[in-house]
Formats: structure tokens, C-alpha cells, sequence
């Protein structure tokens, strides 16, 4: 860890192999639309990165309701995937989103391989999205999804055929619902991921005693929030030990101090998701905090503190 | 937006008012469509209670009335952790708090006369319209029906008499009159004044019914109000996280347009306030 | 679901397999000592019964300090398995436990299935143990633990071990640190466990950003408390549906609405762990919410709600 | 058990005095060792601060003064979530207390005089300790040594001489003399004051050494103490989650007898107050 003496302004700008973000921190897939909505709290440009809400080859109603409930600490969500479709995106939204001095990360989702790779080809014409961050990690959808992520050789095709069919940074996004997430990063490696995403939510279930249903219509949900925050600084820091790609760390991170306890597990960059609900600012105020830590700390690059955890 | 709480008190069993202030909290914010245009009827806020992440995420709660630019009041009912964190609150403690957020009560050119509909905690919001159109639309009546377990949980109900409001009630245990379903004198009350004008027409042509209340009873309404062909507005509740549209976690099932076939909208942000006629219940 | 129309005083037993409960409460291995310290707060002699913390042939030290943190809504522990051994526990702490009329669970531990069935049979011929609980699941130790838990064969041989070992009810605790629960509780079923405990913790880890250094001096821990309850219910809920074995289910229950979720998921029983820590008379209180919630329901028998979600 | 907050009142910038009463707070609960029997100094109490599952673990206070068999206070500094909410607390305000638990400061047969030597927030349960012997030991004199950042942090050094303990002090920043280190005062004063008895003994044989407060100042004293020759009982800090000795979670390693091996005790029930030469820091 380089120290110095006087504070300066440190540079918060990190790599994810070929994408340079300028500051360490993205919003995640779901938590943030496609970037309108919050535009009206803060001006996206200060963000690191953006990651839109999982898109498909063809648009999709999602879950019925309710598909959200509160649990300690959490949330549980099976939202399904709503989405306007890819093509539509391009269309509509990424035009809007274009308009920002930040890094576009579409989140892709499909049924199949073959929707996958429609996918991202059609993304990888379009100007105006920096890298495609793959989902095979959703427990909310029946096909595909946590099927995909919770398979070794299909995490491997998913990716490859991600990879084949783009020139943009490949981000894989791994489920954190298996044993140990390490060969599936592996896997993502080799099948030429740049950088990993980790972790989606965990698969949760509620009930409610007195209607005796499940509080969400779709049974189960993913969990996120800080709830879920030390399992997923233990799959970072495994993950990061492990296998060579850089990570965007996420996982109930509400502010400076978590992401930070992320970067110092091994993760690159950061996302937030839930947070941006509590806390519309949450983005702008971890930049900011993490700013404020490296100076307080005399450590002139962001980078410098990526898995310096003394364990 | 960090407000301070004025007030916050129990106005009847397990129902308080709560007066929160911070500057220009009662207009939209700055970004925000109608910008610096004061909030409208039927929208709400989100707000944060308490410092922890439990509970984690805001609550929503609508606009009760708007006192000033920079002070609003909301009426809430202590339902569970949240609003029961809420109500230790006192005057000087802050809240961080979002909003006006959703749609708000529309009212559509040629209505002349409004029926409010609430029951309990469904008084809320439309309170919010009646001083709206006791202040700002002279040109509308209203009549109000408010119905509630008993007499303390018939909220609202000398108010909006103050306001010269032809208000009725209903009470399911005959505490105060009408001894029954709020809906039944609702019913009453659209027979009686519906006639014929002189050009055949029925009167109710420029009416509309704004409810809010148990689901029960929004379906019902909603149904008397299709039978005598008045247009039903109502503001619906749904689990939120964000509150702002992005997180798709709100949605309701509503018609899509006149085919039959139903999409998902957002009750925050297409709503919280539908027509009564596509909501599927 | 049998409804009466007048409130009568319903039962509260249960049965796991051979195992019959006067009621479907449980204090949690690890969570409640041998019983002593809580023995100051209430009667035992009121639970359903109490699982000892872990037992090893030999004595164990544990995991250096420090050993726990709390996190949102739960904490992380790594004690290692302090405990004074099989021979101290049947001559010191049992006869102590033996005085309360209540079901004592000897939850074992080894490093080899030969320890495993060393510890069940000194236990098999000790008075006073009415059941064994197999930890295969414990994250925080070096060898064995959750190494076994993670195996689908090494699960079933230890359970075989431990089954042929002892004529009393074996209960395997499962670990939920895999892709999925079910056919490891499918392995135990085969191998004659009698019931099923789930779950043990979630691995997890935090980081404290100013020593930049773990909270925790084993690196990672055991996530427990509200925080994982979504995880748990679903797991529940899942075994519950595919695996014809009783349940003990456990994972952040505080009080009764917590309990009941559970039992609503597929537990028969139900056992309070960290809540113990927050309030020693919680276990009691869910025996006393539960019976209350069948009354207010009309329900007779505690079993009659196992299962009973309508999803 | 349920206590109601008397008065909670900031000291200090970020230091409070809080008081609380519930029946019979201030002795051993029915059931537990030492049933009836008052509290004793060095013991502390779990204090659940705040409703609702963040935080969740209870919080360790020690016993700083028994007001009453009914009352205690506590001192303590806000450093985290827990002592935030716990600052936020007014007269009124009720809070789920466990106590008295640990053993105690330690006065075995034959001590004749008490250093008191706290750091701090580590006056906390020092002065539970002056309070007892002051007012139950008059076969004991004692002297305080209270070091802090600066003036302000020098916590009840008053309240020591009120006793007529004779007190001493030092501060980081000079603000109140002595300028510097609280031991480097100890030191002083303990080579001032000894010297042989008519027998030849050290006179400090019959003197024991009680400690409090930052790590650094705990090692510093409890290598003087051994210097000199002189019992040291110093109470430890660890994280907590049952404090009643079941969870295993918050050992620290200590000497295991002659043999120089290592054991792991419990801060909560071993301790929080250790013989200072077995502790392995
Ligand atoms: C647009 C809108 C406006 C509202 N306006 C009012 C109002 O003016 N006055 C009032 O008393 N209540 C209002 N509600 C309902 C109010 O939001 C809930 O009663 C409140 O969130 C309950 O929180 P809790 O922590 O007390 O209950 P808990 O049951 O502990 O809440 C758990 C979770 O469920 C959610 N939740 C529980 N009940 C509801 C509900 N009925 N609607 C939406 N989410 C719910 C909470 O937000 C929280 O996420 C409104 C709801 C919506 C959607
Ligand atoms: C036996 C004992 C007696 C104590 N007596 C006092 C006292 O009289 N006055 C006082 O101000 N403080 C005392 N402490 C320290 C006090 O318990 C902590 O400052 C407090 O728990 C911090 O909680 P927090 O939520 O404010 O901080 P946070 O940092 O948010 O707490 C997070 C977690 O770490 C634990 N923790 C943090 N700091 C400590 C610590 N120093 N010791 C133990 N656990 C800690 C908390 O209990 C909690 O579980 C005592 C500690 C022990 C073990
Ligand atoms: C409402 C909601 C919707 C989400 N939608 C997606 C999605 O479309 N694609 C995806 O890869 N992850 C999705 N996620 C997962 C988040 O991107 C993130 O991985 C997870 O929530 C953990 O981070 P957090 O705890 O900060 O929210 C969603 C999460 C939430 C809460
Ligand atoms: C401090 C602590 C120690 C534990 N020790 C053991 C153990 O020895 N054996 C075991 O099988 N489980 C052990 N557990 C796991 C619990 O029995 C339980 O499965 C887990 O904590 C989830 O329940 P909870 O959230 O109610 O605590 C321990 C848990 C805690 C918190
Ligand atoms: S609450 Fe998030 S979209 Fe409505
Ligand atoms: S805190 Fe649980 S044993 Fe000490």
C-alpha cells in the first residue's frame, strides 16, 4: 500500500480489464431502471458505471404480485425480469442513457444460449453501451437464469457464447446459491469473461402466518440488502484469492464504509443496489466516502486498497 | 430531504397525525416533473424510519394535508414496526423523507361534483383532495362518505363538514349512524340525486367517486360506480422498495386498454391513484 | 387443517420420527451451552428439548479470539467447537440435564466418520441422551465440518456410521452452504438418519475497514440470526416438499411469528438459537406464542400447521 | 428485565451518564449466584438497546454506580450504533436490561490499599469500586490515578476526591496536569511510597493495583504492577453475543496455571475482571 505524506486528491479510477471506470462505483441490475428515474436525484456522470435492468430478446411482463416484501435487514424480490426488450432499449432508453459521462453495463438475460447471444449481438451494435454483464444468476425466472449458474458447463457456454458474439468487456454475473462459486468463476475465465460480478441475491422464501401464504406470489425471492452483506464479502474475497479477474463487489453495500469492506476483500469495483432505494443518493455519497478514505489514509489510487484485507 | 417532526399525535387508538416540516417539502422537488408546483392529492412520500437497516426500506405514506410549502401532515395508522417507530417520533427529531411522489388524483374537465369515499386509514389521501377542492375549485361539490369500525375510527369526518362538505358516515358497530356499510349510504346517496336533466341526460355525467379505503370495499364502490356509470378513481397500496419506478417491485395487474388483455403497472409511479375500471382486483 | 369452533387448550406435541416432543421448541447447538447458564432464567423442564453444543472425542480449544462480530440483522461466529469432549460432557454436564424433564440432543462432531462414531457410541450407552444430532455442517473448523456437508457420499457415510452406532434417533444437521439442500437430505434419509436440522449457519465474513483487518480471527464465520431466516424457510421449505423426513427447523427464529413460519414452511419442530442471546427467555415465549396462535386458529394440534403453506 | 430510564445525560462531548431503575436492578436476580445480594463492583449488564433486529446483540455496560437496589447508572461513551441509539433515550423511555453478570473486582484478605488506575471510558467500573470501598471498606484507603485525552476526558476525577480518595491525574495534551502518561504518574507515585516496614517487607505488599481502559495503558500498568510486585485485577473488553457464558464467543487466552500453556476464558463470566499476570495480551 503506497502511503503519503501529504493528502492529495487521490485517483479513484479503476480498470475491469478493458473497461476503465472512473470511479469505483456502478449501480446494480434492477435497482436503478434504466438510469431516468434516479437522473432526477443526482447527475449520473458521477457515477462510475450504470448497469441497466436484465434485458431480454423480447420484452417480459414479469412475476405477478406482490413480488416484493421487507425481511430483517433485507428484502425479498421476484420481480421477474420485467423488461422493456432489448430492442426496445436500444431504442428508447439507451439513446437517454448515452447522454451521461458514465459507463453503460447492460445486464443480459435469455431462456436459452442462443437468446443470449441474440442478445448481445444486438447490443453490440448499438452505440453507447461499454460491456454487457451476463446473468446466469437470477433465482426469480423458471428457465434459464439460476439454472444456467448453478451448472459448470452451462456457465461455460453461456459466457463463451456471450463472448463470441461481442467485442465489448464481458462481465459475468455468478449465482452466490452454490457450494463453492470458485470453479464457476473459473469456468467464466475461461470461457473468456473479463471481470465477475458477485453476488446476486440469495434464493429467500417468507410466509405470512396469518394468510399462511408466501409473502411474495412467486414463493421463493432473492434476498439482498446488508443481510446478505458478509456472505457475499466471503465469496469476494474466495473469489479474488482464486481466480485472476477483476470483481465488482455487491451485496448490501449502503455506504462508503461496506464498499470499502468489499474493496479490501478483493473487489475492484462496487455496485449498489438495494441502497438506491433506502438512499437515492447512496451512489454519490460512497464515491464521496471512499474519496474521504483514501485521503484520511494518505493512499493515492483506489486500486491500492483492492484485497488488501490482512488475512 | 431531512424534515423535523412538529407534531405527532395520537388522534384516536392506534391512528396518529404526524406534521413534518423542511423547505419546500410540500412542492415537488427541484428535477422532478412540476417542479416547484405544490404537491397534488393523492400523492405521497416515502419516509425513513428510524437509523438502522431494520426496518430497511421506507414507508409510503400520502399526503394528508399540505399546510404550507414547507410543512405537510400526513394520518397514519400504527400497523406495524415502521409506523410504529414512527410514532415515538417527536417534535425536533428529523426523518429523512422523498417526495411527493406518484400521479395524484386527476380531475378530469367537466366534473362538477365528488364523491369521497373512505374507509379507516383511507381517509388519508382524501383529505388532501377535499381541502384541494374547498380551496381551489369553486367550481366543484363534494359530498363525503366515511365509514369505519366505530365512531373514533370514522376519521376526517368533522373536518370535512367544516369545510361545508355534505358528509355522511357509517359505522359497523352503530356507534355512530348509519349503523352499516358506508357503501350502502353511498348507494342511497347516488339514487336519491340521480334524475334525468332537462336534456335527458343523467345527472352523474359530471360526476366522479374517489375511494380509498380496505379492498373490500374499493371493490365495491367500484362496482356501484360501473352500475350508474360514474367514473371511480382510487388509490390502490402495494409493497414498495423504491417508490420512484425502478425497481418494478410494486406493480398491480390494470387492463390494457380495451382488449381485455392486462399489463403490470407501477403503483408508485403509474399510480398510486387508477381509474377503478381497470384495475384487475 | 382441523378447525374447532371453541378455543380448547390444543397440543403442543410433536413427533421426529421416534423422537416425541412435548412441544416443538428447541434450543439450538452451540447457542445454549449445556443448559446451566439458562437454567438461572426459566424451568427446562419447559422446552421441547435442548441440543448441547457440539461434542468431539477429545476436548477442544476453539478458534483463537477474537471469535464473533455482529452484522445486519445477525452476527458471524467461529468458536471452532469449544467443548469440553464426550467424556467430560457424560460425566460432568449430563447428569445436570438429566434432572429436567425435557429431550436432551447430544450434537457430535468429529474430524473422521471414526470419531463420528466413537462420540455416538460412548453417547448410545450414557442415561440421559434421547437423541444425536450430527453436525456435518459446522463452517468453522479445519477438517471435517462442512467438508462433510458438502459431499453427497461423505454425508451418507458419516450418517451410516452414526446410524449403526446407536439405537437412538439420529438427526442430521445439513449444511446450507450448497447449490441445493435436497439431495443431501436425500442421502441422509437413505443412510437412516430419523429427522433433519436445517440450518446451520451461512459462511460469511466482515472486514473492519480501519485495521483492514477481519472482524473475526478465523477469517470467516458462521452467519446466524434474522438475517438468514428467508434462506432458511426456504430451505425448510424445499426438503419439506422432496424428502419425507421430520424437520428441525432453525435460521434467525426470534419469536413465535418466526416459529410459525417455519413450521408453515415444513418444520415439525422449531429451535431458537441466537435469539437465545438477546433474550434468554425467548424459547419459552415461542412455546407460548405458538400455543397461543393455535388456540386464536382454532387449531387442535401443533401438527396439524407442518407444512401447511398454501403455495 | 425491563428498565425505565431515569435520566440519560451527555458528560462530556460523546460520553453519558445514564440511570435506570427497575425492582431490585441493583442485586443478583432470583436464581442466579448471589441471589438478592447487591451487585458488586466490576460486574456489568446486557443492555438490548433499541427495537428491532439492528442492532441485535445486547450491549455491555458496566456497573458504574448502585444509586439504589432499584437504580444504577451507567457510564459510557457513544462509539458505535448501539451507544448512539442508547444516547437517544429519554427519562421515560424503558430498555431490556440483564444483570448484574462477570465476577467482580477481586479485594482478597489482606489488602490494605487500592490504586485505581483508569483510562477513559475505563473510569466506568472504577468507580463502582471507590464507591464500595469508600463506603464498606473502611479497612481500605485507596488513591486514583485518571488519565484522559485532555481535560474533558479525565472522567470523574471529582467525584474520587469527593470520596477522599486522593487523585491524581494526567492528560495527553496538557490541558490538566500531569502532562502525559497516567502510568508514568502510577510509577511515581509507587516508588514514593515504597519502602520497607519495620519487618523488612515491602510496605507494598499489602496493596493491589485495579485497572481500566485502553489496551496500551492496561500492559503498561500490569508490567509496572509486576515490577513492583503488586496484584493487578484489570477488567477486559470482547465482544459479547449471550454474556451469560454459553456462547463461547468472547474468550480471551490466559495463562493456564504454572505451566505457561494457554487457555481460552471467558471475559463474561471468568471475568471481565482478570488477575492481570495471567493475561495474555
Ligand atoms: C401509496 C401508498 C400510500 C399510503 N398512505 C398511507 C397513509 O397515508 N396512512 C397510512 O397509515 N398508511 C398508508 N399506506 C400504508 C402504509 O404504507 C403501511 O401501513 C406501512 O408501510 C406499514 O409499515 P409498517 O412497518 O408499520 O408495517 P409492516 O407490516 O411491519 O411493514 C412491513 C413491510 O410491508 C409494507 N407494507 C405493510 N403494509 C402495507 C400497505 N398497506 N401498503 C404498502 N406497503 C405495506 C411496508 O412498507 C414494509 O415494507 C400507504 C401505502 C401506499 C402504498
Ligand atoms: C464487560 C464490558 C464492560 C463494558 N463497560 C463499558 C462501560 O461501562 N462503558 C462504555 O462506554 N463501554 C463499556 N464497554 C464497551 C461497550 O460494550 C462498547 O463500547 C459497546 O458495546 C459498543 O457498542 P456500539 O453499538 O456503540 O458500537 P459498535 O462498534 O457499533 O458495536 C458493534 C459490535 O461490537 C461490539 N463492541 C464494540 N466495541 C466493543 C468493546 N469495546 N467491547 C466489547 N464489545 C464491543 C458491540 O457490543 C457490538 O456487538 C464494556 C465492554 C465490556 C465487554
Ligand atoms: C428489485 C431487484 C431487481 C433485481 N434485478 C436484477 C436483474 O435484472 N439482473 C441482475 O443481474 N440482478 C438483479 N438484481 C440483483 C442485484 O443487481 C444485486 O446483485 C443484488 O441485489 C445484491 O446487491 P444489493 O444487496 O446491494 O441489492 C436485482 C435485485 C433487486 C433487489
Ligand atoms: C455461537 C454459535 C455457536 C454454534 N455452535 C454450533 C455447534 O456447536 N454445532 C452445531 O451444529 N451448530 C452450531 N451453531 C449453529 C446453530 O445451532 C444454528 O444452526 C444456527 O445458528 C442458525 O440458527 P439461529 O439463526 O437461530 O442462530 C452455532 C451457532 C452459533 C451462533
Ligand atoms: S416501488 Fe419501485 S417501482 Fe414502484
Ligand atoms: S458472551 Fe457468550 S460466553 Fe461470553
Amino acid at each position: 500500500m503506497v502511503k503519503t505524506l501529504t493528502p492529495i486528491k487521490p485517483s479513484l479510477a479503476v480498470k475491469l480489464g478493458p473497461l476503465t471506470l472512473k470511479n469505483p462505483v456502478i449501480t446494480a441490475s434492477g435497482t436503478f431502471g434504466y438510469g431516468e428515474e434516479y437522473s432526477k436525484y443526482f447527475d449520473l456522470s458521477l457515477l462510475g458505471g450504470i448497469t441497466t435492468k436484465g434485458l431480454s430478446l423480447k420484452p417480459m411482463q414479469g412475476n405477478p404480485p406482490p413480488r416484493l416484501c421487507e425481511t430483517p435487514s433485507g428484502m425479498l424480490n421476484a420481480i421477474g425480469l420485467q423488461n422493456v426488450g432489448v430492442d426496445e432499449f436500444i431504442e428508447k432508453k439507451l439513446p437517454f442513457l448515452a447522454g451521461f459521462d458514465t459507463k453503460v453495463i447492460a445486464n443480459i438475460f435469455g431462456n436459452t444460449v442462443e437468446e443470449y447471444e441474440a442478445v448481445t449481438a444486438r447490443l453490440d451494435r448499438a452505440k453507447g453501451v461499454h460491456a454487457i454483464e451476463v446473468n446466469i444468476s437470477c433465482p426469480n425466472v423458471k428457465n434459464g437464469g439460476m439454472a444456467f449458474g448453478t451448472d459448470l458447463e452451462a456457465t461455460y457456454d453461456v459466457i463463451k457464447a456471450v463472448r463470441n458474439a461481442t467485442s465489448l468487456p464481458v462481465i459475468a454475473k455468478l449465482s452466490p446459491n452454490v457450494t463453492d462459486v470458485v470453479p464457476f468463476a473459473d469456468r467464466a475465465a475461461h470461457a473468456g469473461a473479463d471481470a465477475l460480478s458477485l453476488i446476486n441475491t440469495l434464493l429467500g422464501m417468507a410466509i405470512d402466518i396469518k394468510s399462511r401464504k408466501p409473502k411474495i406470489a412467486n414463493i421463493t425471492g432473492g434476498l439482498s440488502g446488508p443481510a446478505i452483506r458478509p456472505v457475499a464479502v466471503r465469496i469476494v474475497w474466495q473469489v479474488y484469492r482464486a481466480v485472476g479477474l477483476p470483481i465488482i463487489g455487491m451485496g448490501g453495500i449502503m455506504d462508503a464504509s461496506d464498499a470499502l469492506e468489499f474493496m479490501l476483500a478483493g473487489a475492484t469495483a462496487v455496485a449498489a443496489g438495494t441502497a438506491n432505494f433506502v438512499n437515492p443518493l447512496a451512489p454519490v455519497e460512497i464515491i464521496a466516502g471512499i474519496e474521504r478514505y483514501l485521503i484520511e489514509n494518505g493512499i493515492d489510487h483506489a486500486r491500492h486498497i483492492i484485497g488488501q484485507v490482512q488475512a | 430531504m431531512i424534515a423535523r417532526i412538529r407534531k405527532n399525535e395520537e388522534l384516536t387508538s392506534g391512528y396518529f397525525l404526524v406534521d413534518i416540516e423542511a423547505e419546500g417539502i410540500g412542492l415537488h422537488e427541484a428535477g422532478r416533473p412540476a417542479a416547484g408546483r405544490p404537491a397534488v392529492p393523492g400523492q405521497f412520500y416515502m419516509l425513513k424510519v428510524g437509523q438502522s437497516t431494520d426496518p430497511l426500506l421506507r414507508r409510503p405514506l400520502s399526503l394528508h394535508r399540505k399546510l404550507t410549502d414547507d410543512s405537510v401532515r400526513f394520518l397514519y395508522r400504527q400497523s406495524g414496526r415502521g409506523t410504529a417507530l414512527l410514532s415515538r417520533l417527536i417534535p425536533g427529531d428529523e426523518l429523512d423523507v422523498l417526495g411527493p411522489l406518484g400521479n395524484g388524483f386527476p380531475i378530469p374537465t367537466g366534473i362538477k361534483h365528488a364523491l369521497i369515499v373512505g374507509g379507516g386509514i383511507g381517509v388519508a389521501p382524501l383529505m388532501a383532495l377535499a381541502d384541494y377542492i374547498s380551496d381551489e375549485r369553486q367550481d366543484i361539490t363534494a359530498a363525503a362518505f366515511i365509514g369505519g369500525r366505530s365512531r373514533e375510527y370514522v376519521l376526517g369526518a368533522d373536518e370535512f363538514r367544516r369545510k361545508r362538505i355534505e358528509t355522511f358516515t357509517a359505522t359497523e358497530d352503530g356507534s355512530l349512524p348509519r349503523k352499516g356499510l358506508i357503501t350502502h349510504v353511498l348507494d342511497d346517496y347516488i339514487r336519491e340525486h340521480m334524475r334525468k336533466d332537462a336534456c335527458g341526460r343523467s345527472t352523474v355525467c359530471g360526476w366522479a367517486v374517489y375511494s380509498c379505503g380496505p379492498k373490500a370495499m374499493l371493490i365495491s364502490v367500484a362496482a356501484m360506480a360501473k352500475k350508474y356509470g360514474i367514473k371511480n378513481y382510487t388509490s390502490m397500496e402495494s409493497n414498495m422498495a423504491c417508490g420512484i419506478g425502478a425497481c418494478m417491485g410494486c406493480v398491480i395487474s390494470v387492463l390494457d386498454g380495451g382488449n381485455g388483455s392486462s399489463v403490470y403497472k407501477k403503483v408508485c409511479d403509474d399510480g398510486p391513484v387508477f381509474d377503478a375500471d381497470d384495475i384487475i382486483w
